[in-house]
């Protein structure tokens, strides 16, 4: 395992410092815990947005706290779920009153702790709600009861329910139009190599010289299927399809783009994917309303990359342009 | 009591410890390659906790330190799940100021209803169910038939190790493996494992006390 | 080598295509060559500012291009000066009237192809300057005569000389400035694993399983020498301590630090970097009035990072804090 | 002389492109692993461009295509080299409608000089002038010495050759392996070894034409 770290045990603990000491004018430490919270937090008079879930998704989650998106984040040991204490501190921290909204990737392990967390808050007297984000369509819904994992397509959700919260929204309108980007966000990944989790010394799975995943998820968990490493567009054209033939959208329809990198894939790579995009996109008749291209939800040094497409309507659409000011996203 | 319940629980926290690895890699086959590593950063911290409790904490109060040291360490499926289950079996558990098979048959019972509240499965979903709830079967009708505490336990072990095996032949539906489909077919649970080596080493730790035996 | 493009011959264009298509708010191609320009080029009134240089380095440099950095970026070849021709177009393209600036990193074939350039240009009456980067410490300055590279310090020169432009400073202003960080930036890196240029194949060099490349230009150019990989406190130790034995620092300085990744270096372990680099600025007085931590300069997919420190007086300062907005740095 | 002038210009770009991975490799040791990829698609450039230039297009013309060509395709310090190199040769060429040994010396001598006001390089720094410039002078004395074309030709590469051998007993101080310092000792330079193979395929092309032999 070659990594920049100290030792796997410090490594979470040492990034939230690193983060804390990068981004003063933006977010701060809960002391004491594992949480990233607004500057300025709590802010009074609006709903706030505490989303979070296992390390190794930089710049997910704490990189959009901020106005506009995030109020908190909650990081958790490399890839796996944090605490329901570690949540409850982020909720108490960012309640300024409205309500917190907890905005959660579809994971057996996020859900029941962030559950628990909302249960203690509760106890408190704390408002909260709670949407699950399951946009992967690699996993099929109707089969497993477990549903679709969340996965890149959560971004959207930050920013676009962010938004609402910014207008002072009530925390029911805030949930609203956040499971509105849910019901309409699909996104699907391939992986070119694993990655390796610290505290495990070694990569999560093996990949043949040539081969790939086919819809793996964040966490290493296996994909579709394996296949030989084909072109670009290949790739793409049939991320493009599965997503497709599940969002549904007709000519006309206005959409986001949001083409992740995993961690090691080069921006340019990722460039040339997005022209592929852009191409099925186009071809078919549909509006590209924005686009964003880099690493949003990563998995560590994986290579390889996920397509989002997010349906828009009028509110949404608005609210995905509103300004944003966070470490990872900023946006006039 | 107090001190034997803290050393029946150091016994659980050092098998899950030493199986680690074990349980680290059957998660890596279906899973995110984390269990044992949870589930050992957590019973680490609990073996750290109930050493320090105050001298003379009754049984409910090691049980619910360790219910919320898990809660707060293990994170991911499991933290939740057997954290939720020893803080049932902690309410469960108070005022008894010692175990007989009845009063243990009770705070199983409420661990296992915990798991299936919080994880919302039930048997056959390969998941820690399905070793917990034949295993927990099995106690109750080997206690109704008035075995001992250490027979009634080893029949518990016998029938979570086949819910082991019966996992390797099940589609995941529930927690991470279910994203496999049908690939997780002929893997064994991580979580059924735990729960195993759990009931193992309190087993073990009973018949070493010729408690009841 | 596996990667996500569609050939090596294509994958520059294709790129630069993807570019543009994500990025309409900000840029567009200008027709038939590799430049990628401000959507609203020539800006007038205003000097004009060029970078470029080898592909590979993305967001380096077309993510830059945009209000307050720069106004137009030439994509050579992966690691490949681009030729004097491209430049020479993205000069046309941006001169607004007031000028233009070549932002070069100090390169053989960088210098000689912004130079020939610079030469047609000014055969056409274009005003033109020049700057040549050279941040990297790795290479000393007196022993050789090409001098010192320049890596990731350049990007503090974009926006800077980028701001200085938008005031409505004449050229000479905007190049003093940009003299004025060059002065006071110096940088340093380390790689852990080497990167495939797609035309090449193969890794362009291989590091024994613990070794790491102390000193590595952007391009893979070997560095100052192999050691075992030790801890991200050593080596950012290390690398600190070469920086500031060049910029010469005194206590309640200011400065501006950028942890930049190469491409394959997880954000977490950036931030655990820039934990330490805060660490050892703190302990010798030094105030840190801005920190980025991100890939800005890339080499593909490579691992590593290099850490760069820019002295901040109140010009420069000023100028580092001013807006802008660009693909890949928006500021407000 | 045209059609002469296109031929030997497809020598020298075929030899570039065969030896793209011997280049490329020798730049991998002290550079970027590039100049036979920079090279290779500046001459396969050329050969496109040179075939179809208008027929009767004098040497002067040839070689202007050829240096406009490299400038624009090869980028790197080779490409702005070279390409002046044959910029200036074109410039010397001009109102020539036949090569004679004078006339090669004249326009040799003005190519070497665009290298050096180009890079700012003198011999010894470990770049292609430690080929080119002993090649150039072994050929003036060669020509000096009535030599027929084709020895005059070998003599220069032969001097060539030497200049390679002679790049691996120094240090780089120009050029991308200059940041290397004494860790560039011991490899040949990659600019060096195209200036040579350059050389050599066009010494082989006028014997093989039996020119001046
Ligand atoms: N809904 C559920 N009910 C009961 N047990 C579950 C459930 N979901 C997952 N599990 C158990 O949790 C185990 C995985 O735990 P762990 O790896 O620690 O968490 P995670 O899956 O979040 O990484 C599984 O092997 C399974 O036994
Ligand atoms: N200043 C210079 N003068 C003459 N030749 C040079 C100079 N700098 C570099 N070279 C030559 O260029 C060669 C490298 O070319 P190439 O690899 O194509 O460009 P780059 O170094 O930009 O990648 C070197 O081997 C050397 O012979
Ligand atoms: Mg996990
Ligand atoms: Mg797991
Ligand atoms: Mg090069
Ligand atoms: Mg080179």
């Amino acid at each position: 395992m070659k990594k920049v770290i100290n030792a796997p045990e410090q490594v979470v603990e040492e990034m939230l410092q690193g983060i804390a000491l990068a981004h003063p004018q933006y977010v701060r430490r809960v002391e004491g815990f594992d949480v990233i919270v607004r500057a300025n937090a709590p802010v009074a008079g609006k709903v706030a947005l505490v989303s979070g879930g296992g390390s190794g998704h930089e710049p997910s989650h704490g990189g959009f706290v901020g106005k506009g998106m995030l109020d908190g984040a909650v990081a958790g040991a490399v890839f796996t779920s944090p605490t329901p204490d570690q949540v409850y501190e982020a909720i108490k921290a960012v309640d300024g009153g409205k309500g917190v909204l907890l905005v959660i990737k579809n994971y057996t392990g996020d859900v029941m702790n962030f559950d628990m967390a909302a249960e203690m808050a509760e106890a408190d007297g704390i408002k909260v709600a709670k949407v699950i984000v399951n946009d992967d369509v690699a996993v099929e819904n109707s089969t497993w009861t477990t549903g679709r994992r969340g996965i890149a397509g959560t971004v959207f959700v930050h920013k676009i329910a962010g938004a609402k919260a910014e207008t002072g929204a009530d925390l029911e309108a805030v949930q609203q139009v956040a499971e509105k980007v849910i019901a309409n966000v699909r996104s699907m990944g391939m992986a070119l190599t694993p990655c390796t989790v610290p505290a495990a010394g070694k990569p999560g799975f093996t990949l043949a010289e040539n081969e790939v995943e086919i819809g793996l998820g964040i966490h290493g968990e296996p994909g579709t299927h394996r296949e030989e490493l084909r072109s670009a567009d290949e790739t793409t054209a049939h991320l493009m399809e599965k997503i497709l033939a599940d969002l549904q959208l007709a000519a006309g329809d206005e959409v986001a783009v949001l083409v992740n990198g995993l961690g090691a894939t080069p921006l340019m790579e990722l460039y040339v994917v997005n022209r592929k995009v852009h191409q099925i996109l186009g071809d078919a008749g549909m509006k590209i309303a924005k686009t964003l291209v880099g690493n949003y939800m990563t998995s560590l040094e994986m290579a390889g990359f996920s397509i989002s497409l997010l349906k828009l309507d009028g509110e949404t659409k608005e609210l995905l342009f509103a300004a944003a000011d966070t470490p990872a996203f900023v946006q006039v | 009591m107090s001190s034997f319940t803290v050393a029946a629980l150091e016994a659980v926290a050092d098998t899950i410890v030493q199986n680690k690895e074990l349980l680290t890699s059957l998660d890596a086959a279906i899973g995110d390659a984390d269990h044992g590593i949870n589930m050992a950063r957590g019973f680490e911290a609990v073996r750290v906790k109930i050493r320090a409790a105050a001298p003379g904490t009754d049984i409910s109060g090691l049980l619910k330190l360790t219910g919320m040291t898990l809660i707060s360490t293990v994170g991911g499926a499991s933290g939740p799940l057997y954290g939720t289950a020893f803080m049932r079996a902690a309410a469960a558990a108070q005022g008894k100021a010692t175990l007989d098979p009845d009063g243990i048959t009770q705070i199983w019972s409420a661990a296992l209803q915990g798991i299936k509240d919080r994880g919302k499965a039930s048997r056959g979903e390969k998941t820690m169910l399905d070793a917990m709830e034949p295993a927990y079967e099995a106690f109750v009708e080997a206690v109704k038939a008035e075995k001992s505490l250490v027979e009634s336990l080893d029949a518990a072990c016998e029938a979570a190790k086949e819910g082991i095996e019966y996992t390797k032949t099940i589609i995941a539906t529930k927690g991470r493996a279910s994203y496999l489909g049908e690939r997780s077919l002929g893997h064994q649970d991580p979580g059924a494992t735990s729960s195993y080596l759990m009931l193992a080493a309190l087993t073990e730790f009973c018949r070493s006390q010729q408690l009841g035996a």
